[in-house]
């Protein structure tokens, strides 16, 4: 199950969507929107997506995390639009025969989908709004090394 | 030949729209285009690292671009700890 | 939330338990009855506890978690009786600011409650059953070295 | 003294119960009485590796028990990948 959804995250459905009778393992990883973040009062998340594109490399990254490791099934679903403080933006879950494989499996596959997959945060704080990685001199995937501007 | 230009995140908030389609030379590269979108579209002023995807795939810089090509400018993905 | 339990586990309780406004990551690992081990095809799982014993054991992990790692909370449900392939065993949360720290504390917990909490599981395959660890020379916290006796 | 024996697992089906009790002499440590019970209870034959919990703790081998402790036998735990 690879999904974006403008609906809250039910981990149950990735539950289901990776059960399998030979997996003995399953590991499940939710990103949430905390009440704070780098000393600022966080009032709610807004994720923006490029839908299609993103789609592709979430089944990419969960291909990828099934050659690598022995895992049963890969579950991913991202959230976009308006996510409330405690609610879920994405959810993995990774069923394996052996716990080390779902483990390394969901850690990869969430740390790459951070990496990779075109979804954009904004955050909403006491006072303001930013789009989380705008400012930064964060490494993308390809940067044009001669367009950085100073932060705004 | 023409392409059409897809704005995401802050850039779409600083271009007030989703897309654009824009007038290339045949044998444009993603690099110059993105050269070009720069210098010339306002909303880029201030854009800090941005990657490209043509027709929802990462791209080099030295591809070359065609004609209907949909070309996203992808700032930095919400990465996070 | 530290639960003995012969009811089928809800991993949604325990997303309940380690919610908090302030983790932005939770990582849930789940433990089930798998269609086979080692070669046999396994019919179902029951486990054995010591009530009182396993839920010392059980907080005094989910303590030394909380200590090693920023965690906000940690959940921990162990199923005992009878468990059928595909339903969970054991299952549990731990809940961060940060996802390292989550699969990290998660990952501790679950390695730990397998060494030290006095829980058995009878395994029941085609053919026989077998209380698992039984026969083999696996490490107990203390063992009396002169007692071994050969495998049954 | 009387101290109460708990079986567990494949103890407890050999014994075909689940407690007993047990006199010893005062002074008696852990590591005394599971030889003792190695050596005269017949459920214990052929167990392999036992550790023992007093009052519902792990103990050391030289720990000396006391009157109405609760001593649990507990063979390999569940355990696997």
């Amino acid at each position: 199950m690879i999904r974006l959804t403008d609906e809250p995250i039910r981990i149950d459905d990735l539950m289901s969507a990776t059960a399998d009778p030979a997996a003995g393992a399953t590991v499940v990883f939710v990103g949430m929107t905390r009440d704070n973040n780098e000393g600022r009062s966080v009032e709610r998340l807004e994720y923006e997506a490029y839908p299609g594109m993103a789609e592709k490399e979430l089944e990419r990254i969960a291909e990828e995390a099934s050659q690598r490791w022995p895992i049963a099934r890969v579950a991913i679903v991202h959230r976009t639009g308006v996510v409330p403080i405690g609610e879920a933006s994405v959810a993995i879950a990774a069923s394996s025969g052996h716990r080390g494989d779902a483990f390394d499996a969901a850690r990869f596959t969430i740390d790459r989908l951070k990496e990779v997959v075109p979804i954009w945060k904004k955050e909403f704080f006491e006072g303001g709004a930013v789009w989380i990685g705008d400012q930064k001199g964060e490494e993308g995937v390809w940067k044009n090394e001669g367009g950085d501007a100073p932060s705004e | 030949m023409t392409v059409r230009i897809l704005f995401f995140a802050s850039l779409r908030e600083r271009a007030g729209r989703k897309e654009m389609s824009l007038e290339v030379e045949p044998g444009t590269t993603a690099a110059t285009l993105l050269d070009r979108l720069r210098r010339d579209v306002p909303a880029m002023a201030g854009a800090g690292r941005i990657s490209l995807a043509v027709n929802e795939e990462y791209c080099e810089p030295d591809q070359t671009l065609h004609d209907g090509d949909e070309i996203a400018l992808i700032p930095p993905v919400s990465g996070g700890r």
